[in-house]
């Protein structure tokens, strides 16, 4: 688990301790000139504070050989500095050739990362320790940035052409994986999770998601591919355009006009179709209809994924920070004891997000 | 009172007759291809053109030396942001070679 | 220190003063006031003008450390919260930082220091503070029916394309102000040029005019191109165009250049004059000639052109090719020079000084040590190997708030306190003053300072939510933030309080020794009684003859 | 020529900058300063004017740059006779202008009358012809954006070299789009200074006709004539640039 009280963030890919060696640098060379400001000001301060009124400084005292020595240093040390930065950033933006290409396409407001074997994920991206990645980023729409700070790394995907970053990552656990240019009302919700696994991990995993995916997890692919989730959210308690529908399945359902209905199969089919028709109490009615948008295949699978939320679908939501469902979460025959997974609850909904492309263990 | 230098009104007919030809001029050689030398060629014509409007429409040629300066301060800016910013697109499709075999 | 002159006064005493006609009771009622033509009382009207700004642009800087409190968005929603942030930079930035040291000092100062009777264009003047407000009004009239949720950068295609909000007018109430700081600049420029007074020949200016100066081509080269990008995503948003429009072949990173190349040396334009001000503040309250006077002058100049070339720094993980970036990062350590050699020419002039701790001292100093870690930590991020991380991040936010709030604001704060009497002929209280100056100092390193750290740990801007490990930091911050509040408001009461009923402060309640304290505090109509004839520079108070005139403090209580 | 002065109402100038022929603004403490300050002022106007228009030249060679096939060929289906028409009433217009300033330096109001006349003929005739070429534009349908109902068509078999820059850029209509985009807001942009350039001729005319400017006092011609002859300057690069460099397929 990670301190709540961190003050350094994460380092995890072979550059990331470059440029900390650098920050690090940098800041002591910041530190050692604001102290000497600092200190200098307080000494001159008090030796030469106003003795009597009329007192006045004294004659200015030639200073040539000072300018030039106060201009000298500094440009110095920036010219060297400038160097070292340089060195890193093209570290950073140079991948390797052997490094294995990823695609993340940015829009608003998720991240759909698709691996080179094909299997695509959204707000997460599971990858092997040790492995050298080029993700190549695109955007759908806005200027997005796809940022892993504990790779110290960041990039805008930017509409309309390909840019792309690359990283080797060192360490297996969780990772915050953030956008970092803003994009509208969700901004801050477009985030996700790195999970980098030991290679024996990542090539489980990746068998589990290959072939032919059940219906709650195609359900769950379409919930995120069709935004649903960026109103129904499965963090309680937060504020949000749409309810959350984790443990709504199968139970009653207060409406705007006083109603209370079950959440059956139907309400589910209505409220996606016609969502208007019967509105929870205490929303507003600005959901969309997706009549014409998803076909009745894809309605059976989002209505099978809405019931494996439900309360009898899936095991009790963990508590603040914890794990977010048991049935978001990679089935337990896939998953290591020791394995970087067991962190993942740690935060996000985005992170439920991307594991929720794992069918839940029934 | 300031004194003022009358330009006599043949200077000004000169210049006019100059830019006039320079505009037939212009158009004669876009219709002829040069290659990339169409594009010298128009901009070293549209800047002659526009010296000329500067130094003798505009009076620069009696102005105080401010006057120039501030004048050719601002092309300098121009030329500044066309080319900076030009930079980033000529470089960026450059070949960034890849770390070998990291 | 050892060269000591007593001085008797020439001017009339402080009791006296007061009832000479000035400026201020030259003329009443509110007509006397909007039609003016007097550069000082213009200066009023806009210190009233950005005022108003300041305080709403605080407000919203309030919320978002309310909001910003708790990881969970839960004081407002993301939709708010984004058109908090939005409204937040887009009223601090062009309504209050830009305009406010050259439009308030500025105009009161440029003639005073310069032995001009007023600027060489009076009624364009007026006309700056009509069209300011004007800018303000079209931008509060999008507030009031929604705001706008772009960011005050406006990034293309999100605001061109995708924001629903009130985009359109915002701009154009940011495109005609951008005309009051233009008229503001042209008149400067023309002023110092044209009307100093015999004898004050270039470097016998006060630093402050070097500054300003300096300040007014920054505005004339750059905000034109701010003017013409601002039309063009308008003209996207209402007309379809796609200049920058991805979908229809356009490029954003070139609204990005186009945007930065004025909106990077806008920073220059905020703090140059603070830089000013504060050399002023430091010769004035150390009694001693400006350390390296000339290198000081020709820094801001130096700062100025360079501050031009650096824009690309911003673009890093934008896409822009990382050749250009090289270029870039470079230039930017370059600009950093001057700024350093300004700093430690400040500290050299402590050296055998004779230093009094007034109110706008302290702010002076202030600003030198956040200055230097504002400065410092921009160098940080314009090294290409850290940027990649911080870009856009908290860390980013804490270090222009340091050159923004700790530089321009402090020196804006420490100018309005050193020419209080200057303006009004009152004195404001010492001990209040003082007080406020250490909240804002101390607030404002609370607030700041955390955000480093959470800029680095990875927290972005622009989130309404943010993962919890990152709460304390963000609490600390807030807390800070409700210090500076409280230090920002006291100088609006004092000073209010001060307008009418302070203390009378007498011609020059500092004793100091510049061309603005030749003549009565507030000055008369026309500034002087006489062309001032000038024979050395602003900051000798060690030559023979020089001192005609009381180097005696007020006494502020 | 009568020299009543103006202003001294109150003893002072209560109008500002506003002088009288040969009593200099209260500010100032002689017409040389004054007449100095007012020109330099004139030409810091046009530095931003410069980097107004600046902004919009360097769209253009941003884009030229990307799709030049593409630049060509929307560029080459403008009118160039129409074109170089405009460009040689402009210079036109600009000689009349310096004529104008030229005939209050020798104290010849009516010339002064007659040439500001002429100056703002010729400058309406431009407003004119480019009303028709943009006319043109609306019915080929080669306004872009969504200004008229008529969506932006652009046929590649107007252009020369059509096959060429098909295979060279595919994407030739999107990327026409943004050059008529271009054309459009500088024109556009131009011919908005012309029309404020025209407002301005008004007032000088008037106050010509009064007789308020001699061979003493013709400041305010000489600072329209600085900027009338800067928007020529304008169209002067605008004209290679949107009606010629298109010609032919080059970068």
């Amino acid at each position: 688990m990670k301190s709540t009280f961190p003050l350094f963030p994460d380092s995890a890919s072979t550059l990331s301790g470059h440029v900390d060696a650098l920050f690090i640098v940098w800041s002591l060379v910041s530190l050692f000139f604001t102290v000497l400001i600092a200190g200098l000001i307080v000494v001159l301060m008090s030796r030469y504070r106003r003795r009597y009124p009329e007192e006045v400084g004294a004659d200015e005292r030639a200073g040539i050989w000072l300018e030039i020595l106060w201009s000298a240093v500094p440009l110095a040390i920036m010219l060297a500095m400038f160097t070292w930065g340089t060195k890193v950033f093209f570290e950073l933006y140079r991948p390797p050739a052997d490094a294995v290409e990823y695609t993340a396409i940015g829009k608003q407001w998720m991240w759909k990362v698709q691996h080179p074997e094909g299997q695509s994920e959204i707000n997460a991206l599971h990858i092997p320790v040790g492995q050298p990645v080029k993700i190549k980023l695109a955007s759908e729409d806005v200027i997005h940035s796809f940022y892993i700070p504990a790779f110290r790394i960041k990039q805008d995907a930017v509409p309309g052409r390909y840019t792309s970053l690359w990283f080797n990552p060192t360490k297996p656990g969780v990772y915050h994986l953030f956008c970092a240019e803003y994009c509208g009302t969700e901004h801050s919700r477009m985030i996700g999770s790195v999970i980098v696994m030991e290679p024996r991990d990542y090539e489980i995993w990746m068998a589990g998601g290959t072939p032919g995916k059940s219906m709650v997890a195609s359900g769950a692919d379409l919930f995120t591919s069709l935004a649903c989730v960026t109103c129904h959210r499965a963090s309680p308690g937060v504020t949000q355009r749409g309810p959350s529908l984790e443990g709504v399945f199968g139970s009653q359902v207060k409406l705007a006009d006083g109603r209370a209905v079950t959440a059956d199969d139907n309400y589910v089919r209505e409220s996606i179709l016609n969502p208007l028709a019967k509105v929870v109490a205490g929303y507003d009615p600005v959901m969309p209809t997706f009549q014409g948008q998803v076909s009745e295949e894809q309605l059976t699978q989002l209505i099978a994924y809405v019931r494996s939320l439900g309360p009898t679908g899936a095991a009790p939501a963990g508590g603040t920070g914890g794990t977010p469902t048991a049935a978001t979460n990679p089935s337990s025959a896939q998953m290591d004891a020791t394995s970087p997974l067991v962190n993942a609850g740690n935060t996000t909904a985005g992170q439920t997000q991307g594991a929720a492309q794992k069918p839940p263990q029934k | 009172m300031s004194e003022h230098v009358v330009t006599p009104v043949k200077t000004y007919v000169f210049v006019f007759v100059a830019l006039l030809v320079g505009t037939l001029l212009t158009v004669l050689v876009s219709e002829v291809d040069l290659g990339w030398a169409n594009n010298i060629a128009a901009m070293s014509i549209a800047i002659v053109k526009a010296l000329l409007v500067l130094y003798f429409f505009m009076e620069l040629r009696h102005s105080t030396r401010m006057s120039a300066l501030t004048a050719i301060a601002g092309f300098f800016w121009l030329v500044l942001m066309l080319v900076m910013i030009m930079m980033d697109y000529w470089s960026r499709h450059a070949i960034v070679l890849p770390v070998p075999g990291k | 220190m050892d060269t000591t002159v007593a001085r008797s006064p020439i001017l009339p005493t402080p009791e006296t003063s007061f009832e000479r006609p000035n400026y201020l009771n030259a003329e009443y009622g509110w007509k006397s006031w909007l039609f003016t033509l007097d550069h000082k009382r213009i200066a009023l009207l806009y210190l009233l003008s950005v005022t108003v700004f300041f305080g709403l642009g605080g407000i919203f800087a309030g919320l978002i450390r309310l909001e910003l409190l708790t990881p969970e968005g839960d004081l407002m929603g993301p939709d708010t919260y984004n058109r908090v942030f939005t409204m937040h930079g887009i009223i601090m930035v062009f309504f209050f930082l830009i305009p406010a040291i050259p439009a308030v000092l500025g105009n009161f100062l440029v003639p005073l220091m310069i032995g001009a009777k007023d600027l060489a264009m009076p009624r364009l003047n007026l006309a700056s503070w009509y069209v300011y407000n004007l800018g303000g009004i079209f931008t509060l009239w999008a507030i009031v029916n929604g705001g706008v949720d772009t960011g005050w950068t406006f990034y293309t295609p999100f605001s061109t394309t995708y924001s629903n909000t009130y985009v359109v007018p915002t701009a154009l109430g940011i495109f005609i102000t951008g005309f009051s700081t233009i008229f503001t600049a042209l008149n400067f420029i023309v002023t110092i040029h044209r009307m100093r007074a015999p004898g004050l020949n270039w470097f016998r200016l006060p630093l402050f005019i070097w500054s300003t100066y300096a300040t007014s081509l920054i505005i004339m080269l750059g905000t034109p191109v701010i003017a013409i990008t601002i039309l063009l995503v308008a003209a996207e948003r209402v007309l379809g165009l796609g200049i920058f429009n991805p979908k229809l072949g356009g490029d954003p990173v070139l609204f990005e250049h186009m945007f930065w190349f004025y909106s990077h040396p806008a920073v220059y334009i905020m703090i140059l004059p603070a830089m000013g001000v504060v050399s002023e503040l430091i010769g004035h309250f150390a009694r001693k000639k400006v350390f390296g006077y000339r290198v000081v002058a020709f820094a801001s100049v130096a700062i100025a052109v360079l501050g031009f070339l650096v824009w690309g720094h911003h673009l890093f993980v934008a896409g822009e090719s990382i050749y250009s970036a090289t270029v870039f990062s470079v230039l930017s350590m370059l600009v950093a020079v001057p700024s350093a050699v300004k700093v430690f020419n400040w500290t050299a002039t402590l050296y055998e000084g004779s230093i009094s701790f007034q109110t706008p001292m302290l702010y002076a100093l202030g600003f030198i040590g956040l200055f230097t870690i504002g400065g410092l930590t921009g160098v940080m991020v314009a090294t290409l190997g850290i940027d990649p991380h911080v870009h856009d991040t908290y860390f980013i936010v804490a270090h222009f708030h340091y050159v923004m709030v700790g530089g321009t604001i402090m020196g804006y704060l420490g100018g309005i306190h050193y020419w209080w009497p200057k303006m009004t002929g009152r004195l404001y209280p010492g001990f209040l003053s003082k007080l406020s100056a250490l909240l804002v100092f101390v607030g404002f390193n609370l607030t700041f300072f955390p955000q480093f750290i959470l800029g680095y740990m990875g927290m972005p801007r622009r989130y309404w939510s943010y993962p919890p490990e990152f709460q304390v930091l963000n609490v600390l911050s807030t807390a800070g933030a409700s210090v500076l509040a409280v230090g920002y408001t006291l100088p609006l009461c004092y000073f209010a309080w001060s307008f009418k009923y302070g203390k009378k402060s007498g011609d020059n309640p500092w004793g100091a020794n510049s061309l603005e304290w030749d003549t009565p505090s507030p000055p008369p109509t026309e500034n002087f009684y006489t062309t001032p004839v000038v024979t050395h520079g602003p900051y000798e108070y060690t030559r023979e003859g020089v001192h005609n005139r009381t180097t005696q403090e007020a006494n502020f209580g | 020529m009568a020299s009543s002065p103006l202003v001294d109402r109150h003893g002072h100038d209560v109008h500002g900058g506003h002088a009288s022929r040969r009593h200099p603004a209260h500010q100032f403490d002689t017409m040389e300063q004054q007449k100095e300050s007012s020109t330099l002022g004139m030409w810091l106007f046009l530095v931003t004017e410069i980097m107004f228009f600046g902004g919009l030249f360097t769209a253009y060679l941003v884009y030229r740059t990307l799709y030049p096939a593409a630049f060509a060929a929307a560029s080459s289906t403008l009118n160039v006779p129409l074109g170089a028409l405009n460009t040689a009433v402009l210079i036109c217009s600009s000689l009349t202008m310096a004529l104008a300033i030229r005939s209050a330096q020798v104290n010849w109001r009516k010339g002064a009358m007659i040439f500001l006349v002429l100056t703002m003929a010729l400058g309406s005739t431009f407003l004119v012809v480019k009303a028709f070429e943009y006319h043109d534009k609306f019915v080929e349908h080669h306004v872009p954006g969504h200004i008229l109902n008529t969506p932006f068509h652009f046929v590649l078999e107007d252009a020369r070299e059509a096959s060429a820059i098909a295979k060279l850029d595919p994407d030739y209509q999107r990327h026409a789009e943004i050059f008529f985009s271009l054309y459009f807001i500088m024109t556009g942009v131009h011919a908005t200074h012309m029309i404020i350039g025209l407002g301005i001729l008004a007032v000088l005319l008037f106050y010509t006709r009064r007789g308020k400017y001699d061979s003493e006092y013709y400041n305010p011609l000489e600072m329209t004539g600085l900027y009338w002859h800067f928007v020529d300057i304008v169209w002067i690069f605008l004209f290679p640039l949107l009606y010629l460099l298109g010609a032919h397929l080059h970068g």
